[in-house]
């Protein structure tokens, strides 16, 4: 099991020929992912790595590959373009990497997906892996992966490799690993990944990594009061900003009480979680959490 | 990005939200001659990047031309201080010379995005003139919001709701319901981020206007629109912002003296937070972000490096998109292009990391290299 | 039961101070409908009928008074705000009698509706009458029904009525009667009438009736065939107009071979209809059609 | 409402369609201009509501102004009859006077509302030049269809779908991108019911023009386009049918001597099919619709008697929204109004009907009433 992408996995990537999707297609076929196709208009015909064809459309690559998710790293100005051809497709996953889509663009993509049976993350996103079965559809590194029982849903990127950085040195390996992303408008969401990690089998524990701004936090508190009855370990990053300043991106606006660091723990508390201290005390608290269950 | 308020007022009136009559004025001349086209009597208003003008003598009512001169020639030029300014103040370099108007109402309009609902909202209160966020602390009721769906948009009856709401009836109805869909129009067709309308007035009269206006534009959707990118105004912002973000670099100054480069914005916070539970104050936040290039690493490097205040630098770098070849390659670049090297703390890990690591070691700089944030953390508070 | 408007029925007329709006809501009234609410914008807090309030909005008028069916006589360039106001405020049925409504104006209603809750009839329609239950939410003249259990659906306005003037006229009552109007855009289909019928138990047998022109025919013929166990007698008009000429409303153009009256008969009898020969025919081909299946 | 070939052209024009240089010219003497504007080198086209211009004459390319003068002369004042315009053809009144064009390939575009998928759809093919309905039923494999999303636009995957599947690629798929997406604009914010580009074509040098185009827009939408309002041409229909849908009448000349009018689409079918089967010819279809009045009625009966092979009438009125008091007293009027009264047969129920045939029974006017279809249709075959 584990969630959203396995040994089923069969990916397609949109914007391969790319420098940035060119690199990372490679670093995700190299870690196992059985990656299947490419697209970039107007390349159709054409072969990446020696053996992944090149199609001008999603539908055709679909069509021809049976791909089943989507990765994309097409530059900002066509990532809804990429994000709505895959949805019409048929694609039932697709992640978009992409940084900088307009914020308009975001929410049409997000609009024309209701009531759509395809699932987006990102856009603005370091994508997912699930070690166990050598499936990784993103950018992080693969290498400080390990299969595990721990799954770790976080809104950041490079936080996200730190937390699995700290799990992996102390022995905790992980079922599968989701970054949704910083945008404004984004598609999944904390409570849609607990949904999931809560339903696998194979998630024991979840790491739950937040920031300031936003009351994603504090709707991920409630759905894990209500449902949620492993054990979750949280951090909230943003303790120590400044108020009212802008911090990289638009998600990490502080707006009001319930985009407080402080606020955000308090929520996650109150809903039975290991609240984490310091984001150096990702890996230790993890660990005398899974402890105290054993 | 930010408008200046007779930008934004440009902007709205180009979509039919009217707006007082007058023009903005660079010079105490030209303060006199807006003033007189207007009879004399005029509101002269300092245009900064920043709310709470009034409190701080930023808007002057006067009487005549000469008055109106006397009034420019003391903001032009001067900084203004107000609560949202921090205390170095905001440059003015312009006022808006505006009619006076006979307010019989003052009513708070606004249009956002709801990042939860993934819609554009209006939010309104009848509390005009006042800060919305003060609102929303001691009278959450009085405050209105209508999401409105972008597949269809802004249909008549939830302006009729909002209307309601606001109790604005009879004759202002309808350029109340005018004003609202150019609102909405110009808020989808140039990319706003927000429009802030505080106060809407409803005069004596029963007209609606505008009479202070806030319009910010999605960064990200800058590209297509030309005319409004030209509208910033770099000197509203901090000049290593400034330069920055002309880089891609997202970069905030703050008081400490421990200056941190990091990649990704969840990374830098937590980097930040590292700093300060050790003890010690962050002279920045600095995201080059996930795509970062060797060019931007080394310019954020010397960016961070040219302010005096940084006294020791924490490096925190998580390959991903970046790899750490280039960001080994790209520091050593900046420091060089700085000119000096403080003490610096290099915690690098990810794609690459042992070709980075070993280009620091091969640059033949002094730099202490980490492997985890809890060694960063110490080393920094070693100091 | 029957379908769709019953004893638990409480009627909301939007428009309901204009002149079509009062004379038929007064009409529904006395019908025996339970005429809860009016909504004309501005006129709130009037009342008509001397005890029916009249609200600014939908919402409110909901929120007062339980309405859960809304009736619509407002003039055509204010149908699409009035529709999806309805369905805006949860009004599960919102029926549409309003003519001449802009074909985009519709096109961007049933977009909105998609994958919400409310069912729309019309716009450009009767409306739909449950005899049993004295509920009438349209412009039938109520006087020609009579409870039954014949369930009618129909594109057409008075050729519905039509239809169940033979009926009575025969002594076959009626258990529903819909008609779903004939613009180009519109609502609730044949196919999504045809499934309540076959899930009513007081409906044994149904009456369709359709026009020249779209393929909305044929669509009712599938489903027919594959899901329909209930006898179904079905009228085709317009046998013998000249093609290529617009008859009246834009649904009933001849475009193309399945558009022709012919196709649709013949995809109706394959489906195991009665086919109706003659519009003079309706109720004695449902007495014939009933008398053989006892 | 159908716009004429230049007019249509002119539309899309204004949205960025590229279009054949030329101009309109309503005398010999304006062609003349027209063409020596071009270099004398032109197509001559008749300005008529119909398609199949070609066949029957109305396509002239001429080789100097004289020429185009003698081609307009022709044309102009004439009636082109072609397949689709029935033997009584349509009047000639201008002539679009347009450069030539070196024709690489012709391709067909068109949009149109798809009722099912309750969208706009494209249509296209790589056969253009050929009708449509023609390429449908030989080729229907070489026609495309794409569905647009009402609620977020036409995307340029769509459009690069489109391209692909016409083998427009190169130099070409740019301008046909753009003339695609400005179709789609057009037709949304005008209300088009179609617009028709056929055909295509693709020049020797990889240019895009529409060589030909038809607009139709939703009559329903007209009242918020009162430009487009403006250009109906009456000429160019029944002036029955004009004079009818000025009332809102939906009226059809047909080729019986049966007069009809009924309310209601369905039922006005329906009558005319019952006279079809009782060995009658009706003269018409006519539905005076749902929300009639009495002077609509009126009208429309006025309207059916002046037409003289007109020798009997049937009304079919059930009473919904249309009350048959009203009725009644409209079929007075209408009959007072015309001046004549043949033979009429009268079938009326529903709402007020007894009220409706006591006012006819009263008015002294010879009319037999009956009560169901079946005697309708007796009586009509009884003359």
């Amino acid at each position: 099991m584990s969630i959203l992408v396995d040994k089923n996995t069969r990916l397609l990537v949109q914007g391969i020929t790319g420098r940035e999707g060119s690199f990372h297609a490679e670093r995700c076929m190299q870690y196992g992912t059985n990656l299947v196709a490419g697209v970039t208009p107007g390349k159709g015909g054409e072969k990446v790595f020696d053996k992944v064809p090149v199609f001008n459309s999603v539908s055709r690559a679909v069509k021809e590959t049976g791909a089943n998710v989507s990765l994309i790293f097409v530059p900002p100005p066509f990532a809804a373009d990429a994000m709505i051809e895959s949805a019409d497709a048929g694609v039932p996953l697709v992640i978009c990497i992409t940084e900088g889509v307009p914020v308009k663009d975001s929410m049409y993509v997000m609009r024309y997906l209701e009531g759509k049976q395809t699932r987006l993350i990102g856009p603005n996103c370091p994508g997912l892996i699930t070690p166990g079965a050598k499936a990784k559809v993103g950018i992080m590194p693969g290498n400080i992966h390990m299969p595990g029982k721990v799954g770790v849903v976080s809104r950041s990127g490079t936080l996200t490799y730190e937390a699995v950085q700290q799990l992996t040195t102390l022995g905790i390996g992980q079922s599968s690993c989701v970054g949704i992303g910083g945008d404004p408008v984004s598609g999944t969401t904390f409570v849609d990944v607990l949904k999931l990690f809560n339903a696998d089998p194979e998630t024991e524990a979840i790491v739950l990594i937040g920031e300031i701004g936003g009351v994603k936090e504090q709707e991920a508190a409630a759905y894990i009061k209500a449902n949620v009855k492993k054990p979750v370990a949280a951090l909230i990053v943003g303790q120590t900003a400044p108020p009212g300043r802008r911090m990289g991106h638009a998600g990490a606006v502080i707006t009001g009480t319930a985009a407080l660091a402080s606020e955000k723990m308090k929520a996650l508390a109150e809903a039975g979680c290991h609240v984490i201290p310091s984001p150096a005390e990702i890996g230790s608290t993890v660990r005398a959490m899974l402890a105290s269950r054993k | 990005m930010k408008l200046h308020e007779y930008q934004a007022k440009k902007l709205l009136a180009g979509y039919g939200v009217p707006i007082p009559q007058g023009s903005v004025a660079s010079t105490p001349a030209e303060a006199t001659k807006a003033a007189e086209q207007l009879g004399g009597r005029a509101v002269v208003k300092a245009q900064v990047h920043a709310g709470g003008r009034g409190k701080a003598g930023g808007v002057k009512v006067v009487s005549s031309g000469a008055e109106a001169a006397e009034v420019a020639k003391r903001l032009i030029g001067s900084t203004l201080v107000t609560f949202q300014t921090g205390p170095q103040g905001a440059p003015v370099h312009q006022v808006l010379v505006e009619q006076t108007v006979d307010v019989a109402r003052e009513l708070y309009l606004s249009m956002t995005t709801d990042g939860g609902r993934r819609r554009p909202v209006i939010i309104a209160s009848q509390a005009g003139g006042m800060e919305i966020e003060e609102v929303a602390k001691t009278h959450p009721d009085q405050i209105i919001t209508e999401p409105i769906d972008p597949a269809i948009g802004l249909y008549p009856f939830q302006v009729r709701r909002v209307a309601e709401a606001l109790n604005v009836t009879g004759e202002a109805a309808r350029p109340f319901a005018m004003l609202l869909n150019a609102c909405y129009n110009a808020y989808m067709e140039k990319d706003c981020s927000m429009i802030e309308i505080n106060p809407l007035v409803i005069t004596k009269d029963n007209k609606v206007l505008a009479l202070d206006a806030k319009v910010t534009i999605d960064d990200d959707a800058l590209y297509r629109h030309k005319a409004e990118a030209e509208l910033r105004d770099k000197s509203q912002e901090d000049p290593l912002e400034v330069q920055a973000s002309e880089h891609g670099i997202a970069y905030v100054k703050l008081d400490g003296d421990v200056g941190c480069m990091v990649n990704g914005a969840g990374l830098a916070m937590a980097t930040m937070d590292i700093v300060k539970f050790a003890g010690a104050q962050p002279a920045n936040f600095l995201d080059v972000g996930g795509g970062a290039n060797e060019e931007k690493i080394a310019k954020a490097i010397e960016l961070m490096l040219s302010d005096k205040s940084v006294t020791q630098v924490l490096v925190n770098i998580f390959g991903g998109i970046l790899r750490c070849d280039v960001a080994a390659r790209g520091l050593i670049a900046g420091i060089e292009a700085a000119g000096r090297q403080p003490r610096m703390v290099v915690r690098m890990l990810g794609t690459n990391v042992d070709e980075g690591k070993q280009i620091l070691a091969g640059s033949g700089l002094k730099i202490s290299l980490v492997n985890t944030l809890q060694e960063a953390a110490t080393a920094i508070a070693a100091k």
